[in-house]
């Protein structure tokens, strides 16, 4: 399946872009990741959450197919 | 009198001190009220590693944000007896001494507002995805992290 | 930065929104500031066996209550880090939905000013002597009292 | 010796006037305000603290000759 993936902060800094759309065979969020790792080796360094459809989850949650964003620690107010 | 449609949270820019007296006076038709309750975030020059924070560069999941602010509100209508409830947050660049969040809390009693905005002002800091880029003056940055 | 010195506390009248907005604007110099909480008091148009109160007329025991407020102040900076402090009370009528109460911290960090102002407005409410008395739409009144 | 007494609020209300000096020979508080109960009568119904200086002091402290207020319920904020 094809899954949208937003890049935020810090984040969106290392991988250079925003948004992608990547192909993708796995079923839970932590496979995603392992992909992300391989793709932006830098990531492993940097600590970010996972949002599904705009709702945090963890690694072990399964993928919907929707979208996926990355993002660093929060620094609102 | 009650104040729960979602809204859009998020300015571009500082938040002006014009922006919040009109805020307030605008309340001053609402007679029912006893006690306000006002947070500002302000942006600080900090020093760090000899360089000086000149501003911040906020940016946000805006649509996960909204969501979350307006979680946050409804929560806060269900625990406290609110009259009603405003909050503004910044995107793009603030200026160290320039506010970048704004939340008005206003209640008939004051124990409820005490509450209400802490409680408010806390889930913001912890739930809600906007990100900052400290900007030294040197034009090299950090990214801000709430603790 | 702090600002220790004794100062009269008390305003003839409504303490406005652009009183208020502009000490907010005053305070955009001050860059070590991350936080500022402001509490304001207002008049409420209560309900009282069928009659609506359409002001309130403070009175204030002037001399004791300007110590009064000296000490809180005091108390404060000494318990909370603060960056400064600003105490306003309206004296004479302030009419339903106006505001007779403006109390502003500010402080590097936000977990200090929600603390500060909260024990600030409840020593202020305990333990300076301010009268009030709730005047009615037929221009009889009743003595308010602090709960 | 002569006491100056300031009356506020509700209690001004009642002795239609803001302050005045009284000749008094008793010694505390308390002697003080009885004097008041038999000067105005219906102080006994009000609620009020004594202040001596600027100071809230109770029934049984001494009087010192000086400044002393009667204060109805406070109102502030």
């Amino acid at each position: 399946m094809y899954i949208n993936i937003k890049y935020f902060g810090q984040i969106a800094e290392l991988t250079q872009t925003k948004e992608e759309n990547l192909e993708f065979s796995g079923i839970i969020v932590s496979e995603l990741v392992e992909t992300l790792y391989l793709k932006y080796s830098n990531l492993r360094t940097k600590n970010f959450q996972i949002a599904q459809n705009q709702e945090l989850v963890s690694m072990e949650t399964e993928l919907t197919g929707n979208d996926i964003a990355l993002l660093p620690p929060f620094a609102g107010g | 009198m009650q104040d729960k449609k979602p809204k859009s949270v998020f300015k571009e820019g500082a938040i002006t001190s014009e922006f919040i007296g009109n805020s307030i006076y605008k309340h001053q038709t609402k007679t029912s009220i006893g006690a306000h309750n006002i947070f500002l975030g302000q942006v600080r020059a900090d020093d760090i590693d000899e360089k000086t924070v000149l501003a911040i560069e906020y940016t946000a999941y805006e649509d996960m944000a909204n969501a979350k602010f307006h979680e946050i509100r409804e929560a806060a209508f269900e625990q406290f007896e609110l009259t009603c409830m405003h909050i503004y947050h910044s995107l793009g660049t603030v200026k160290a001494g320039e506010i970048c969040l704004f939340v008005f809390v206003s209640s008939p009693r004051r124990k409820v507002v005490f509450e209400a905005l802490e409680y408010i002002v806390e889930a913001i800091k912890a739930d809600v995805p906007v990100f900052g880029k400290e900007v030294f003056e040197d034009e090299s940055h950090q990214w801000k992290k709430n603790s």
